[in-house]
């Protein structure tokens, strides 16, 4: 940008990301295209804004690079940061790979400007964002193509003056959250839409509502989002290679949440297990409870798995294991992939030996030995 | 008698301390003065009778509509200005107005100036603007990194002490000793703490942005000629308004001003500029008054004149007052003061 | 812009909330009355020309004046100027210098040669105004502009009264004196010169005069008994100041004695020093402080090397010299004689211890009641007689021309009601504004200014006007220097103040107005009004 | 798929070293993926790095657990790290060192495996001979493309030119150059050996 290549454009170095978002929003009212890009602590510091941005309706866009949420503290990924914004208003897209990352925001620009409405392009954090891997560039002119000149809904501008962000209250409250809710619905149509455009103008298949991958006669399906549907794609084809039928189901798309599609991808199978890379504590999957609405009414056993969080791997083996006894209809309602329940035991004991028992994470780590020792 | 000095004698009707007059100049005259003043902030708005902030706001925003020719862009943080400005489904802002968060406006307005860059529109110039909560306590953090950045915004803060808008609370702003419904007049130390609150303006100075200022309801032309000074420059400006709330402050409606005056005079309230971090001129003391006439019209200082009073606590306040005089020189020099 | 539902709103939509049903208390604009136009004797509406002057509109400032005064420059000279004892400005620093800009407004009309004209259709009524002196010219004036025919006799050789011959031409130049009378009878005025009236009501009979104002003035020197020597030198004050309006200038030696303590004995020594006397010496039985001659004169003599005695009294006067006897005060602070005396060189011996009134014109009216040696009149200014009325100082009044020249214009009033057969009633009286009233913060410090005097060499030796006049631009700073006590001078600051924006410019001749759609009532308008011209009013529930 | 796996210190240029092998791979025409395991740590820590290379579209995002070709870029971590964990038996291994598997203490280790698969070559050392710095990543990438034959030389050195600052990507290309020709001596050497 300095150096003038990408202009008009203005970058502003801000000191938090509460500040980030906020300048996002007064550049967005003032009918600039505004982005940012933040992850974990960071998301949440600027929550406030987050759901302010969705509430003016104005067409952000930003990268959420996926990672937990302390404390512990701890900077790998899992999806706990985003989930935590599932209802901020804003459109949720997640991404595979990082060629669908860089789709999906070309997309994510185009779906907020015509809805008005923000778009978080999740991808996750280090598997993701640090990877090396191939990615075509689309060319300046054929995005410019795709994406057509911002025309915002309102703007900041003294030759027609408004008021923007007024103080609504309990007579029209319920009315704006409504057509706030619309908008999403609209997205519901929207999204496959402009996912056709893209493959149309680009060629490749990126976004959309949700992605099935070998469905068609599957008993179980497996439904995650993000990175971690290649490697459960890798287990798929291992697991079909030894005639177990079985299928995925990616969805690109949690907020709006496509329950028609949700249903339809998984309504003829027998077991449904929602692999979850963020834990809902106290109940469980949060995924889970939204694909539980859109299979209502359907006898279907569903499971859900907590897998990958604080960055724990997520192996392609541990995965035939998990999906072979899902298959096999042993899977229990909740369950974490690789977890150590040693250590859980022994803090459990601990717990109940002592009432100041010290933290958990100090205990388990002490348990477990240095990290830095550990080879991988 | 001695020949009048010609150089100090100004004469009310064109002197400098009313908001008009029929025999100025239209030039001469204040931007409130104007028939045809924009109003940025107009009939029908919410706030109490005799608000401070209301009158701050449109004083302000009227000399920097003017001062850029009706070209300007405001982001307002949370508080009172906000809610009495804005209930859906009316608003009393007659500029491009938005408002976002509480503790943001200063990134909001920093937004908007990058945005207006992109764009190529030079014409249009931005100010932010809050209360003393949404200032100098919620909003610190952004109004401090524009600051540092050099981001191209004026902001403003309409200072009346406290959480107005939430049931008058304490805010870093507060003074010392007065009550607020999170500084009970209880105990020892009643009212707020000695020692507590902060100058958002020498804080703003240590950044050493171009121009940094204080101003009253009191003094409109003085707040007028900040505000076009403000508006001459480019980058991050900061003017702090002392906006009397009589509500908050338990005062008579009518005192609004009058209240605003007497900070000034009693040296509670220091009224100066600053240009890149130095003290650059100061608004001398006209008639100095002890403190006492300040605090006594407001009750949230009632516990410090009951029976028996608290005069301790009044003389360290008037120590307070002493040290902005004495630091700042709000006292006219010997032999002139009248 | 299609606007997003709520969140966006059209600007200015506020409009529509009508927050005056807030208010309790409703800001009204009043006029109040001003301490300087309360004062004058002449009912002047000094305020209001002021305002006009403070604008530079000499002319309508002028035309404001003459509505209650004809004799401006004349005024401007005289006056003692009890309006800018009563200023609200001497809390502040010190009192306008109203006289100073009445004089220049009074000169500025004989330069420009500006007229008035009747302002009401002849009436067909005749009024008969006996004496030329300030209070009648003032009523014969008020009694013009109103439509009625109006003659004056003067018993005298010429128009003025006392203030041609009482006043020193070094004090008021005879040709302002002139032309300012004779803008009076421009009006239509009928002067009679050296016709004395010697019985009113065969005079009004046989003139066929509706009505008569008499304004005969008291040129009568009061005598005191001093024994005296055949040779002694005595003479009253009256007529040594009348005698320098004629040929020849009295003789009165090179050591003359003024005897008394008020104005007349000031102009009579400082007109001794100009007649050429060595040593004008002012001999009072009181002491400084209690002499009714105003402050100033009394510098001005002091600087003129005029000498005062005090608390001393002229036991016996002989050729050359005088025995004075000194005084003590008692603890009522009357004086009371020592037996202790002293001698003093003296060649002549001025009486200055006031005036009578010559009332034998009224000899035989019937109902007339004449008191102390003076005419009773009613507060119409009618006497005891219907259809005479009487001013000036042949009534119970202080004897100044500023009095005199108010009785004319309120007998001018009643006389017109009465003819009209609508007695005349007295507008009510406003509050008078105190200094409390006004929030002075707003009027920036601003000295008086002094006019500029006659070198004091010349001013002994010459009868030119010692006190000369301010020039326009001081005048002009003068006039601004005013605080239009009780009266809005558009100063906007009402409009400045609202934090609801419910104040209204109208124009500068109409000045403000409330909005109360919109006016909250906190009141903030009424305490930052300069000068008291708004106050709060209970909203009738 | 073929899976690699480097093993240095923060500052080593580690990660670098793997993306620059996926880089060589991918101008070979083929698929490749290369990713760090991160942590917090500093420079001088023990850093891990991935690189996997197909001829298909790579779809796995775990770490490499069993790798084909194990890089050591600092030969100190042998005995703090375990850092032949999951070394598939006929995988490579390639240490930065000019000492001997034996002078490592792993003859042991390397007694049961292919000789032809594993190698010690002085990177560093001919790094800051080309470079005037002992950052031997460029040069263990090309020891390593010369000991599995997976890679060409050109590949590496199109890698080592598009990834580095050209300020130093020519030293580090010379390095590459001879610890290339270092490996493919040893080999010779080794092939000519008496099998024992």
């Amino acid at each position: 940008m300095k150096l003038g290549e990408l202009s008009p454009c203005e970058f502003v170095n801000v000191e938090s990301e509460f500040a980030a978002m906020s300048v996002a929003i007064g550049a967005s009212a003032a009918g600039a295209r505004a982005y940012t890009a933040t992850a974990s602590q960071g998301l949440l510091f600027m929550v406030e804004a987050v759901y302010n941005a969705a509430g003016l309706g104005l067409p952000i866009v930003m990268t959420v690079a996926n990672r937990a949420i302390g404390a512990p503290i701890n900077i790998w990924n899992d999806h706990s940061d985003a989930m935590s914004q599932r209802d901020s208003g804003w459109i949720q897209l997640y991404a595979e790979t990082n060629q669908e990352a860089l789709d999906l925001h070309i997309q994510a620009f185009r779906l907020a400007e015509e809805l008005s409405t923000p778009v978080m392009v999740c991808m996750d954090g280090f598997i993701l964002t640090h990877a090396y891997e191939e990615v075509e560039m689309p060319a300046q002119a054929d995005v410019d193509a795709f994406l057509p000149a911002f025309e915002p809904r309102q703007v900041l501008d003294p030759d027609e003056p408004v008021t923007i962000g007024a103080m609504v209250g309990p007579e029209a409250f319920t009315e704006v959250k409504i057509l706030q809710h619309y908008k999403q619905m609209l997205a519901l149509d929207r999204i496959p839409e402009i996912a056709a455009d893209f493959q149309r103008a680009f060629g490749r298949d990126s976004g959309g509502l949700v992605r099935p991958y070998r469905t068609e006669d599957a008993e179980t399906i497996v439904v995650a989002l993000g990175s971690v549907l290649g490697t459960i794609e890798e287990a798929v084809d291992e697991l079909r290679e030894e005639g177990v039928r079985i299928g995925a189901l990616a969805l690109t798309s949690f907020r709006p949440f496509p329950l028609d599609a949700v249903r339809a991808a998984l309504e003829h199978a027998t077991n449904v297990v929602v692999l979850e890379k963020a834990l809902a504590v106290g109940i469980g999957g949060i995924v889970t409870s939204n694909v539980r609405l859109a299979l209502s009414g359907l006898p279907i056993h569903g499971s859900t798995v907590i897998a990958g969080l604080g960055g724990r791997p997520i192996t392609q083996r541990s995965l035939r294991d998990l999906f072979l006894r899902a298959h096999a209809g042993e899977l229990e309602s909740l369950s974490f992939l690789d977890a150590d329940w040693g250590l859980v035991e022994r803090e459990l004991q601990r717990m109940s030996q002592m009432q100041r028992s010290g933290p958990h994470a100090e205990n388990i780590l002490r348990d477990v030995g240095a990290v830095a020792h550990k080879a991988v | 008698m001695s020949a009048p000095d010609k150089t100090r004698i100004r004469f009310y009707q064109t002197g400098s301390f009313a908001v008009g007059g029929r025999l100025l100049d239209p030039e001469q005259r204040s931007v409130q003065a104007e028939g045809e003043r924009t109003n940025a902030i107009t009939c029908g708005h919410r706030a109490c009778q005799g608000c401070g902030e209301a009158l701050g706001a449109r004083y302000a925003l009227d000399a920097a509509v003017r001062a850029a020719q009706g070209r300007v862009i405001a982001a307002n943080a949370t508080g009172c200005l906000e809610v009495f400005s804005t209930p859906y489904p009316e608003t009393s802002w007659q500029i491009p107005w938005v408002h976002s968060l509480f503790g943001n406006a200063p990134a909001v307005a920093t937004g908007i100036a990058a945005a207006l860059k992109a764009k190529g529109r030079e014409d249009v110039r931005v100010i932010g603007q809050g209360g003393d909560g949404g200032t100098v306590d919620i909003g610190f953090g952004c109004l401090s990194g524009m600051f540092e950045r050099g981001d191209d915004v004026l902001y403003l803060c309409y200072d009346n002490e406290g959480y107005m808008n939430t049931g008058v609370q304490r805010s870093g702003a507060t003074p010392p000793a007065a009550r607020t419904a999170t500084t009970q007049a209880v105990g020892a130390e009643p009212g707020n703490v000695f020692g507590q609150g902060k100058s958002a303006p020498l804080i703003a100075m240590a950044h050493e942005i171009p121009y940094v200022a204080t101003a009253t309801v009191a003094e409109l032309r003085d707040l007028e000629q900040k505000v076009e000074a403000a508006m001459e420059l480019h980058g991050p400006r900061y003017i702090h308004v002392f906006v009397p709330c009589p509500l908050g402050w338990g005062s008579a409606s009518s005192d609004t001003i009058r209240l605003a005056r007497l900070a000034k005079e009693t040296g509670i309230f220091p009224v100066f500029e600053a240009r890149d971090g130095v003290v650059s001129g100061v608004s001398k003391i006209r008639r100095r008054l002890p403190v006492e006439e300040y605090l006594r019209p407001q009750r949230r200082f009632a516990h410090l004149f009951g029976d028996p009073g608290r005069p301790d606590v009044v003389a360290r306040i008037q120590a307070g007052a002493d040290r902005n005089i004495a630091r700042f020189g709000l006292l006219e020099d010997e032999g002139e003061g009248r | 812009m299609e606007k997003p539902f709520a969140i966006t709103l059209d600007v200015g939509s506020s409009l529509a909330n009508k927050t005056g049903s807030w208010r309790d208390e409703r800001p009204v604009y009043v006029h109040r009355l001003p301490p300087c136009n309360d004062a004058c004797p002449a009912g002047e509406n000094i305020q209001g020309w002021l305002y006009e002057a403070e604008a530079g509109n000499y002319e309508a400032a002028w035309r404001v004046l003459v509505r209650d005064n004809p004799m401006p420059a004349v005024m401007g000279r005289v006056c003692y100027h009890p309006c800018e004892t009563a200023c609200n400005r001497t809390h502040l620093d010190e009192a306008v210098g109203i006289n100073a800009v009445e004089r220049f407004l009074g000169d500025e009309a004989i330069k420009q040669g500006w007229r008035v004209e009747p302002e009401a259709e002849p009436s067909g009524k005749r009024v008969l105004v006996v004496g030329a002196g300030p209070s009648g010219l003032s009523a014969a004036y008020h009694l013009a502009l109103r439509g009625h025919a109006v003659t004056i006799r003067e018993a005298g050789p010429m128009t003025g009264g006392m203030m041609r011959f009482g006043i020193p031409r070094y004090r008021l130049p005879r040709e302002v004196l002139d032309a300012e009378i004779r803008r009076i009878l421009d009006l239509g005025v009928e002067l009679e010169l050296e016709s004395k009236v010697e019985n009113i009501e065969t005079a009004m009979r046989e003139g066929g005069f509706d009505a008569a104002f008499l304004a005969v003035g008291a040129h009568l020197g009061k005598r005191a008994y001093i024994p005296a020597g055949e040779a002694a030198h005595i003479l009253d004050a009256v007529s040594l100041l009348r005698s320098m309006e004629g040929e020849e200038r009295p003789l009165l030696g090179r050591r003359v004695v003024v005897y008394g303590g008020g104005n007349t004995a000031i102009d009579a020594a400082r007109t001794a020093k100009r007649l050429g006397a060595e040593e004008a010496i002012i001999v009072y039985r009181r002491t400084r402080a209690q002499m009714p001659a105003h402050e100033f004169e009394v510098e001005e003599a002091e600087d003129e090397g005029v000498l005062m005695r005090w608390l001393s009294t002229i036991k016996q006067a002989d050729e050359g010299r005088l025995v004075l006897e000194k005084m003590e005060l008692d603890e009522t602070g009357f004086p009371q004689p020592t037996g202790e005396t002293e001698e003093l060189e003296a060649d002549s011996v001025v009486l200055a211890l006031g005036q009578e009134a010559d009332l034998s014109l009224l000899e035989g009216v019937e109902g007339l009641v004449v008191e102390d040696g003076v005419v009773q009149v009613g507060p119409d200014m009618q006497t005891g007689h219907r259809g005479i009325f009487a001013g000036g100082d042949m009534v119970p009044a202080e004897r100044t021309v500023t009095v005199a020249i108010g009785h004319g214009k309120l007998a001018a009033k009643n006389i017109d009601g009465w003819l009209r057969g609508v007695p005349w009633e007295h507008p009510p009286r406003p509050d008078v504004v105190t200094f409390d009233q006004l929030n002075v913060w707003y009027y920036a410090d601003a000295d008086r200014t002094v006019a500029p005097q006659l070198d004091a060499v010349r001013r002994t030796s010459t009868f030119d006007e010692v006190q000369l006049g301010l020039d326009e631009t001081n005048a002009l700073f003068e006039a601004r220097r005013c605080l239009s006590c009780g009266n809005c001078f558009g100063c906007d600051n009402c409009y400045g103040v609202c934090p609801d924006n419910a104040v209204m410019k109208v124009d500068e001749a109409d000045g403000y107005k409330f909005d109360l759609d919109y006016c909250k009532g906190c009141g903030i308008c009424a305490k930052e009004c300069p000068c008291g011209a708004i106050i709060m009013e209970p909203e009738q529930i | 798929m073929f899976e690699v796996r480097i093993h240095g210190r923060g500052g080593q240029g580690v990660v670098t070293a793997a993306e620059m092998l996926s880089l060589a791979a991918f101008d070979e025409g083929r698929h490749a993926q290369a990713f760090p395991s991160f942590g917090s740590e500093r420079n001088g820590a023990p850093v891990v790095s991935f690189c996997r290379i197909d001829d298909r579209p790579i779809r796995s995002r775990e770490p490499v657990a069993e790798p084909d070709a194990l890089l050591i870029q600092d030969p100190t971590l042998l005995h703090q790290v375990d850092v032949f964990a999951g070394l598939k038996p006929d995988g490579y291994l390639l240490v930065n060192t000019a000492r001997s598997f034996a002078e490592l203490g792993l003859g042991d280790f390397v007694a049961g495996r292919p000789a032809q698969r594993l190698l010690t070559v002085p990177a560093s050392d001919l790094a800051r001979e080309h470079t005037g710095r002992p950052v031997a990543n460029a040069a263990l990438l090309a020891g390593f493309a010369a000991l599995s034959g997976l890679l060409s030389l050109a590949s590496v050195e199109l890698a080592i030119r598009e990834k580095l600052p050209a300020r130093v990507a020519e030293g580090n290309v010379l390095a590459a150059r001879d610890a290339h020709a270092w490996v493919v001596d040893e080999m010779r050497e080794l092939a000519d050996a008496p099998t024992g």
